[in-house]
């Protein structure tokens, strides 16, 4: 069983999907398979990430399991 | 209770203010917030505005709100309903409102509420003009009024 | 310009709110705040509520009031509607909305509104509960509100 | 034609009506014609007065003319 990357607001756009599937791992590992301009911008400094909807500190290092959803959240703007 | 809820359709604030306000006839005040897609001629005008949300946070972040909200002033009820998906001018957004015996209680918590809806809800926001479609980035704006609280 | 109104008789507050908010389509946000008579069971429930006021002050005063709000900030739009004569547990008695472009500016216009309705406009106030009609003292809370400003 | 004298709040109570057609004349004189106790309350220092609709000062002097309307205000309580 993948696990699964969400991308939230413009990153949607410029991953091109708002959904992928990948091998489980941890995080660096995972992002080596993606484009290495993207997986700058996804590592930026005002993207934020949350585990299984639960937001991560900056230091956490994350490993991704089976069924995990790892989210990358953009700045937001609501309302 | 707080009545929270991500709608995905369309709603009637007449409708919902006139609910709110019947199920609170202890209440001596009611304050609200309307936020809805401005409608403006010209050539910077946003014809649509899409608000996307993520399942896993969005909800339960309002429903932290307005458990703050609530245990911050002393409200007989709270409202928030946000929208999500593709709007039009004069769509309604947002409508936040709060029911107190006492007025002062009442503007306080729909403003907070709404500060932190504006600018700590998990919401990404994207306007069409005839531009085309362009991500929304928070304004200084939503960070300063958020360190009134 | 500003709608204000002083009136006799009930008024739906989301009928108004519906009209207003139709009115002013370029307003980003709408604050309301909708005050009505308690209803609150108890030996102190309030069972009749009775507005007075002067014809050659308070209207005119209202509108000045108004006039001053929209002078202090951008708004698209200003509704007060305050009712006077006798009301019951669940009648509006006063309502008051701000359009405006930007969310701050709508708050502090009906917040301001408000304060100055309540401790500068001309209006003398009794209620009925079981040991009679009795006149309503200001509180000293509507002083402190207005000093805010 | 008389002067109007204008009681508002719980005023119109203790004088036991809204309105009173006085002689027109200097205040002072106008407030002897009504009962002291009266005439005490109404000039309390709660209680403004507004000529013809328009807020008087403290230390105005008020003569009323024919058709004048004075109104005594006691402190307001709205909404």
């Amino acid at each position: 069983m993948p696990a699964k990357l969400v991308f939230l607001g413009r990153l949607e756009d410029i991953v091109g999907t708002g959904e992928l599937a990948v091998t489980p791992g941890p995080l660096e590992q995972v992002l080596t398979t993606l484009d290495p301009a993207l997986a700058v911008e996804l590592l930026g400094e005002r993207v934020r990430m949350a585990l299984n909807g639960a937001l991560l500190g900056d230091s956490d290092a994350v490993v991704l399991a089976e069924g995990d959803e790892l989210a990358f959240l953009p700045p937001v703007s609501g309302g | 209770m707080a009545d929270v809820r991500l709608l995905g359709e369309g709603f009637s604030p007449p409708e919902e203010m006139a609910a709110f306000t019947a199920a609170h006839p202890a209440a001596g005040g009611i304050v609200s917030f309307l936020g809805q897609v401005r409608a403006e001629p010209g050539p910077h005008a946003v014809e649509a505005l899409e608000l996307k949300h993520y399942a896993a946070m969005t909800l339960p972040g309002m429903e932290a709100l307005a458990a703050a909200t609530r245990a911050r002033w002393a409200l007989d009820g709270l409202l928030i309903i946000h929208r999500y998906g593709v709007m039009h001018p004069g769509d309604p957004i947002v409508l936040v409102a709060a029911a107190a015996r006492h007025r002062r209680d009442a503007f306080a918590a729909a403003d907070f509420a709404m500060d932190h809806l504006k600018s700590q809800s998990w919401f990404w926001k994207r306007e069409k003009t005839a531009a085309g479609w362009r991500w929304i980035e928070p304004r200084p704006d939503d960070h300063r009024d958020l360190a009134r609280w």
